[in-house]
């Protein structure tokens, strides 16, 4: 078993928390999360930080873990049929260029995500939606 | 022995002492108890309350039906037996009842019909005088009469003496003298009171006292052939009827007093099936009775019933309101005024014996300004009797006593007379043999004197 | 100012903001400072655990913020314990404000906020006199139509008594989700680019422009909460929305009157999902497109006190995931806009060029100081952020002066009636995260606490309604109802009911109105009409809720051995 | 003397953290990757929240323990200063939680363990200090706000000798009010 | 919340003072139909046959019952698959029961009786021998009968008391946690 340890910041809440993780990188596991010393959680952690993290192995408890792109493709209520990245991407960029075309750029709506994607991944979100559909309709759910 | 404990059953939870009116319960907790019978009035209330029963599990497989012979108990009985129970007569009933040569004659009390149906698995408190009246005749039983006739009579006489002592002066107040644990109680330890009660027989030895007279002559028969037998709610009747003075007709008035308990036995154990009687009248002229004469068996019946004919004895006018509300109820002690007329009647009806002791302190203190009070021993009244059926759990008593209340007041308001002076068969019996209320014959027979300890 | 900072505040006025379900770890600053001798101010229609060990315990009526916070001030200048100094010096508009909260004696606001006006007056001396004074809030300000007014009265009860522009002072937003500044920073908002610089201002959008290469739309976006109006009832036909592009996110869980939003998405007509986790939104989604986690991916996230800090890579997903950034730069690319990055950090040093207050923000310094506090202006590693904000009362507005902003009071838009006579407020549970498709996955904490949920009532209101502890029950309003465990306590006033979102059977959003504030956009979570009504066949409801748990799970790709797949 | 975790309500926040912790360290990290059904969730510390306030409680590990007098069947006993419960022994007769005055026993399912006729076999459950776990309870090491602490007999003896001394000190000093 | 564990009745030694009203309540309650009892003495013609045991001991004296243990030895101690959990609660099926003693000696309590098993108001005899069929008789906690436990109900010094041990258990943890208000500063 060879184990390595990493921080990183907790997914949940924004207290910000530093989490020093053990990862068994043969078995591609998350062994054991400690609080680390950040400067918000100063050596503690919550309940979240300490046992929120086993979701990432995919334990069919509430929902299931999206692995594969997949496409209704015979409308809504049809079934999920998955596809190939590529098949997925141009499928998007399709019904989203002819929508685009047809009623404008601000019949698009998109939004960032608060939760894990991180800051690079909104910053493109919202470049994608202003920069390349050209609209500013971009929000997330900071509200709620 | 009346009323006894048996020291081999007994857990000494003295639950028993609660409801003992008497003091009468003696021994430590947890300890077998006995019965000072000094003290005893054997009114029966603890064995209503006893729940040690004979078990196979403490007192062994054999116990129960050693405990049953021991207790003169027929055979046939299968129900739970428990410590503290009443003497048990039936033998003696049985042998008179297969013997030829006696003339059977049987008076039941008035709480009997609203309670022994009960111990066939009835609803509590059901009415059946009609079954009960079945039952006694197919005992064999040569005359089935009535407790309620010679209860008329009691009203007669006692209320002839009420209206004689408080018009013309005499020992207020008058106390009645129908429950004979009560009239114990008084006699040993309020001697000094004993004029303030009636002297007026109970409505048992009344009824005893005429079967052997009056009822024997209208059977063609001497007292003697008679073998008279009561059945009662009360567990102290047999006492009474054991009383010596109680002799009047010549002969003991009363030969067996049995209660509710033992007559349903006597029923089973002849084999006699009860849900399949037809019902029967009481046989005549002594078994005919007025509404006044059936509450006899709750608490301020008597009081009811006297007033019904006292008023008219006093004022010459039928009452107006049948039905004296004033005095029904449970409460230990209540009093009210009756308008008798100009007479201001002055009443208190006392239930449960231990009430009774502070009336009589203020009577004694002459601080209590009644003319007439009722007593009984039993919670509310002979419905209540220790010899009536004891219930199963405690928490059914107070819906069986109500039940059994209604079903006297719904008996009362369905009979034909409703006060005692109406009844024909008293008519009848005065014109014939007593002339009149407190004539010289019925002072013989149907008053008596009381002793002191 | 920092969440550190918190225990070192003489005191705290906490409103709206219940730390120890939200944010534990901020809670634990708050409890270090009342050991310090921290006073603590907690305006709460709750007792909550800050309220449970506050020196004062505003128990406001639901819906009054604004009456309560107007009286402090109310007090504060009137009892001459502002800081005229301060004022002068540093702050605009005062006159005008004093014009708006003359009326709002304390007295004139007891029978609005239920609090006599004794304590309102105790804690304004409290909260003016005792330094340095922080203010933290929360979503029991944010989530009301009236949410920026009492976010901006706040601001002027730390305006007036000087409470800015030090350590352990100010004003602070606890954001709830560990991104969600994050999210605001890169300009995932419709009125402002990343670094908060506003769509409408041409110099700024020429800059993008000049940046991205191609023109910008100078119109204000389409905030995420009008998008069922959009979609459904939307007349102008340029402005109807078509598709949605959802990312991360779960409105068909977590946006109020769930309902509406149902519709929306049946009706709208392309939407695409990128996610993690199958989740309720997914149900109505044309495509979706599979991302990698936290702990599959590097990045950096924002949490509520401004700090940059960085999110590792812990497994290899196992799968057929993209990063997020990967996806959205493969569509923007086939679409005709390339989009060519190696890595997180070249994105990261994009948007920093193009972000005054973020430039000096470099992943070197992040990884050497293990954070960064924005405004971080310099690249040089001597610049390593700012702690508190508006240092020496200098606030960034053009003449460096703050401006004090008055309104008047009003109620919420659904006020109890005969139908529904009580009020409902969505609030958190400590050991569910938003639509809980993460924790909700995690075993000890689903094992905690699971389907129906709680909802949190007044113990006389059940005793009343003969609810035990643990019966279910049904709530309602006029927008849909749902099912959930009866918890009667004493925290929360007669009347009061409080439900978590993150249930599916218990989904409180049913029940939620869409009504928000003119500003922020946020919709009223924390005030709707209700009503209670108790299930008699109790063993019918237990199963019943056993089956509809099976069925949501069943369509959410769990093989429960029974009722329908996705 | 037995040793005991005792909660402060001033400092907890009620986030029952320290639930999960006992758990985990009962029931092993193996728990983070099995079906969330197939393991037994028994916190052995119950979290209180009234109106004023919220703490765990948990078995206070007494001296003479009522728990320990009420079991027929001898499976609860005093082991290295804490009072465990023997699950092997226990019938899960509940006589220990009516006699424990602090409700630190309750009853839980002993996960793949049946009664004869297939229904769950629950035992008592409570506190045991972590006893056998290496790094001491865990409720104590997780608790975000150092809210629970291990009390041990050295430390209560000695605050209790300090406690007196101040008492003498005070009572001194109100003989000797010049000095 | 579900009901998840048995309940129990107790009796208490203090107040008990050996009336046996419980015993014969529970008799009654439990034979009411299956014997055709009614609410008074005259209508029985079976034995008394107690489902909880009226006990002296040197200090006093009180009923014991069954705990419905949640791990009962006289369940898994009957071979004859007559003793089951229902509804939480541990139930003995008299029918099914042949007297084997064996759920007796595995009680640690003596819980268990082998009494008398009556039918219709008539004991039960069986093929070959006298002696009537007995059944191991124990607290059921009146399963069934409206009210509740009959014993708790009669009792005049409510020297027993149904016992709901997570309900009575989160009680005790609010008075224990108040407790610890006053002792938070032992230091």
């Amino acid at each position: 078993m060879a184990l390595k340890q990493v921080q990183t910041t907790c997914a949940y809440c924004g207290a910000g928390c530093q989490i020093m993780f053990t990862v068994d990188t043969d078995a591609n596991k998350i062994v054991e999360a400690v609080p680390a010393d950040g400067r918000t959680n100063a050596g503690t952690l919550c309940l979240k930080g300490h046992y929120g993290w086993d979701y990432l192995n995919d334990p069919q408890i509430l929902t299931k873990r999206l692995r594969k792109p997949m496409i209704r493709k015979g409308g809504k209520k049809s079934p999920l049929v998955e596809v190939s990245w590529e098949e997925a991407i141009s499928y998007v960029a399709k019904r989203l260029g002819e929508i685009k075309e047809k009623f404008g750029p601000d019949s698009i709506m998109g939004t960032g995500s608060a939760r894990g994607a991180g800051n690079e991944a909104n910053y493109l979100m919202q470049k994608f939606m202003r920069a390349c559909i050209g609209t500013n309709n971009v929000d997330h759910c900071a509200r709620i | 022995m009346i009323v006894a404990i048996d020291q081999n059953i007994c857990t000494g939870c003295r639950e028993c002492a609660e409801v003992c009116p008497a003091y009468a319960i003696v021994g430590e907790q947890g300890k077998p108890q006995t019965i000072d019978t000094d003290r005893c009035v054997m009114c029966g209330q603890c064995v209503q309350k006893c729940k040690s029963y004979v078990s196979v599990l403490t007192h062994g497989k054999d116990a129960y039906e050693r405990v049953k012979k021991e207790r003169n108990i027929p055979d046939s009985v299968q129900e739970p037996l428990f410590a503290a129970h009443a003497v048990c007569h039936l033998n003696e009933v049985k042998a008179a009842l297969a013997d030829k040569n006696r003339f059977t004659i049987v008076q039941c009390a008035p709480a009997v019909r609203v309670a022994i149906a009960e111990e066939f698995g009835a609803e509590l408190g059901t009415l059946t005088p009609g079954k009960l009246s079945a039952a006694l005749h197919a005992l064999g039983f040569d005359r089935v009469y009535d407790t309620n006739f010679p209860a008329d009579v009691t009203i007669m006489e006692e209320g002839t003496e009420l209206v004689k002592r408080v018009t013309e002066g005499g020992v207020l107040p008058m106390f009645t003298s129908c429950c004979p644990a009560w009239v114990k109680f008084l006699e040993d330890n309020y001697p000094e009171l004993k004029d303030h009660l009636s002297s007026a027989k109970s409505p048992q030895q009344i009824g005893g006292a005429i079967f052997k007279t009056y009822g024997a002559q209208l059977e063609g028969r001497e007292g003697k052939d008679i073998y008279s037998v009561s059945v009662m709610p009360c567990t102290c009747k047999e006492f009474e009827s054991e009383r010596p003075e109680m002799k009047d007709s010549g002969f003991r008035d009363v030969d067996a007093a049995i209660t509710t308990r033992d007559l349903a036995w006597l029923i089973k154990d002849m084999g006699i099936d009860w849900e399949a009687l037809d019902e029967q009248e009481f046989d005549q002229p002594l078994g005919l009775y007025t509404g006044a004469g059936t509450i006899f068996g709750v608490t301020g019946g008597v009081m009811e019933a006297a007033i019904r004919t006292g008023y008219e004895l006093v004022t010459g006018q039928p009452i107006p309101d049948l039905e004296v509300t004033a005095v029904r109820g449970t409460e230990g002690f209540r009093t009210s005024v009756i308008k008798v007329g100009d007479l201001d009647l002055k009443v208190g009806v006392v239930t449960g014996l231990k009430n009774v002791v502070p009336v009589l302190e203020a009577v004694k203190n002459g601080t209590l300004d009644l003319h007439f009070i009722e007593v009984m021993t039993c919670p509310e009244g002979c419905v209540s009797g220790g010899g009536q059926p004891k219930l199963l759990m405690d928490t059914d008593r107070e819906e069986a006593y109500a039940a059994r209340r209604a079903a006297t007041f719904a008996h009362d308001r369905e009979l034909a007379y409703r006060k005692s002076h109406e009844n024909p068969a008293i008519k009848k019996i005065y014109e014939e043999f007593l002339e009149e209320p407190n004539s010289h014959i019925a002072h013989h027979l149907l008053h008596t004197t009381y002793c002191n300890k | 100012m920092g969440i550190p900072e918190i225990e070192d505040a003489g005191c705290l006025l906490c409103f709206g903001y219940n730390g120890a379900d939200s944010h534990p770890i901020v809670a634990r600053r708050i409890v270090r400072g009342k050991q310090k001798g921290m006073k603590i101010i907690c305006a709460d229609p709750r007792v909550t655990e800050t309220a449970r060990i506050s020196d004062i315990h505003l128990q406001l009526k639901g819906g009054s913020n604004l009456a309560l916070v107007n009286a402090m001030a109310n007090v504060i200048w009137n009892e001459g314990l502002a800081d005229k100094k301060f004022i002068d010096e540093h702050t605009k508009g005062f006159d005008e404000f004093l014009k708006v909260i003359e009326k709002y004696t304390p007295e004139y606001a007891e029978p609005i906020t239920h609090i006599p006006a004794e304590t309102i007056r105790r804690a304004a001396r409290v909260y003016a006199t005792t330094k340095p004074a922080m203010i933290l809030y929360g979503m029991g300000v944010c989530q009301f139509t009236q949410a920026v007014d009492v976010v901006k009265g706040l601001a002027n009860l730390a305006l007036m008594t000087g409470n800015f522009g030090g350590p352990s002072m100010g004003i602070g937003p606890v954001r709830g989700q560990n991104n969600v500044q994050g999210a605001c920073d890169m300009g995932a908002l419709p009125n402002s680019y990343p670094g908060y610089q506003n769509v409408t201002v041409p110099e700024i959008r020429e800059k993008f422009e000049k940046a991205w290469g191609v023109p910008l739309s100078d119109q204000v976006g389409c905030p995420i909460t009008h998008v069922p109006h959009r979609i459904l009832h939307e007349k102008e036909e340029k402005k109807r929305i078509h598709a949605y592009y959802i990312f991360g996110e779960d409105p068909a869980q977590s946006d109020p009157d769930l309902a509406e939003v149902r519709e929306a998405l049946d009706k709208c007509d392309f939407v695409v999902m990128q996610d993690i986790y199958m989740n309720k939104t997914g149900l109505y989604a044309d495509v979706i497109l599979p991302a990698t986690a936290w702990g599959e991916n590097e990045g950096i996230y924002t949490c509520a006190d401004r700090g940059f800090q960085r999110v590792r890579k812990l497994i290899e997903p196992e799968g057929d995931m993209r990063p997020d950034w990967q996806i959205i730069a493969d569509i923007s690319t086939a679409m005709g806009y390339p989009m060519n990055y190696k890595n997180t950090e070249e994105i990261w040093n994009e948007m920093i060029d193009l972000c005054p207050s973020f430039t000096g923000a470099t992943y070197e310094k992040i990884e050497k100081y293990g954070g960064v506090q924005w405004p971080c202006r310099d690249k040089s590693m001597e610049d390593k952020g700012t702690p508190y904000l508006h240092k020496d009362g200098i606030f960034a507005t053009k003449d460096h002066k703050a401006l004090f902003y008055g309104t008047d009071w009003h109620p919420p838009v659904e006020l109890e009636n005969d139908q529904y006579p009580m009020t409902l407020s969505t609030v958190r549970e400590v050991g569910h995260y938003s639509v809980r498709t993460m924790t909700g996955n995690c075993r000890t904490l689903r094992n905690l606490e699971d389907e129906p949920g709680w909802v949190q009532m007044n113990t006389e209101d059940c005793e009343k309604m003969n609810l035990k502890k643990g019966e279910l029950v049904k709530i309602l309003s006029k927008r849909g109802y749902c099912i959930t465990r009866c918890l009667p306590t004493d925290r929360v006033k007669p009347g009061a009911t409080y439900m978590t979102y993150q249930w599916w059977i218990g989904a409180c959003n049913e029940l939620t109105t869409a009504k928000l504030d003119p500003i922020s956009n946020t919709p009223e979570y924390k005030y709707c009409a209700c009503r209670v009504e108790k299930i008699e066949d109790q063993q019918w409801a237990e199963r019943h809720v056993m089956e509809l748990y099976d069925d949501i799970r069943a369509q959410m790709g769990i093989d429960t051995g029974k009722g329908a797949k996705a | 003397m037995n040793y005991f975790v005792k909660g402060n309500p001033d400092l907890c926040i009620g986030c029952r953290t320290c639930m999960i912790g006992c758990v985990v360290a009962h029931e092993g990290k193996h728990i983070f990757e099995v079906d969330p059904d197939s393991y037994s969730f028994n916190p052995k510390l119950h979290m209180v929240k009234t109106a004023n306030l919220s703490v765990p409680v948990q078995c206070k590990h007494c001296e003479n323990p009522a728990c320990m007098a009420v079991c027929p069947v001898g499976a609860i006993s005093q082991k290295d200063h804490c009072i465990v419960i023997d699950t092997e022994k226990c019938m899960g007769c509940k006589s220990c939680m009516d006699a424990c005055p602090f409700g630190a026993i309750n009853m839980t399912v002993q996960t793949g363990k049946f009664q004869a006729d297939g229904t769950e076999k629950k035992v008592a459950n409570k506190c045991d200090l972590c006893y056998g776990f290496s790094g001491g309870p865990a409720c104590v090491r997780v608790c975000p706000t150092e809210a629970l602490t291990l009390v041990t007999e050295d430390e209560l003896g000695d605050a209790m000798e300090r406690k007196r001394a101040e008492a003498a000190r005070n009572a001194y000093l109100e003989t000797h009010p010049q000095e | 919340m579900k009901k998840e564990i048995g309940s129990f009745v107790v009796g208490d030694s203090t107040k008990c003072t050996g009336c046996k009203a419980c015993e014969l309540a529970c008799f009654t309650v439990h034979n009411r139909k299956s014997n055709h009892l009614g609410k008074t003495v005259g209508t029985v013609t079976v034995p008394v046959t107690p489902r909880l045991f009226l006990t002296k001991f040197e200090q006093g004296c009180m009923p014991i019952q069954c705990k419905h243990c949640e791990d009962a030895p006289c369940l898994n101690a009957c071979t004859k698959g007559a003793i089951s959990r229902i509804d939480h609660q541990v139930i003995v099926d008299a029918e099914k029961c042949i007297g084997c003693k064996d759920c007796m000696q595995a009680c640690p309590f003596g819980a268990i009786a082998l009494l008398p098993y009556a039918r219709d108001g008539r004991l039960v005899g069986q093929a070959m021998s006298s002696e009537p069929k007995v059944f191991a008789s124990k607290c059921d906690l009146c399963e069934g009968i409206e009210g509740g436990p009959a014993c708790v109900r009669v009792c005049p010094h409510q020297a027993l008391r149904l016992v709901d041990p997570e309900a009575e258990r989160e009680e005790k943890n609010i008075r224990a946690a108040e407790a610890l208000l006053l002792t938070k500063n032992w230091r």
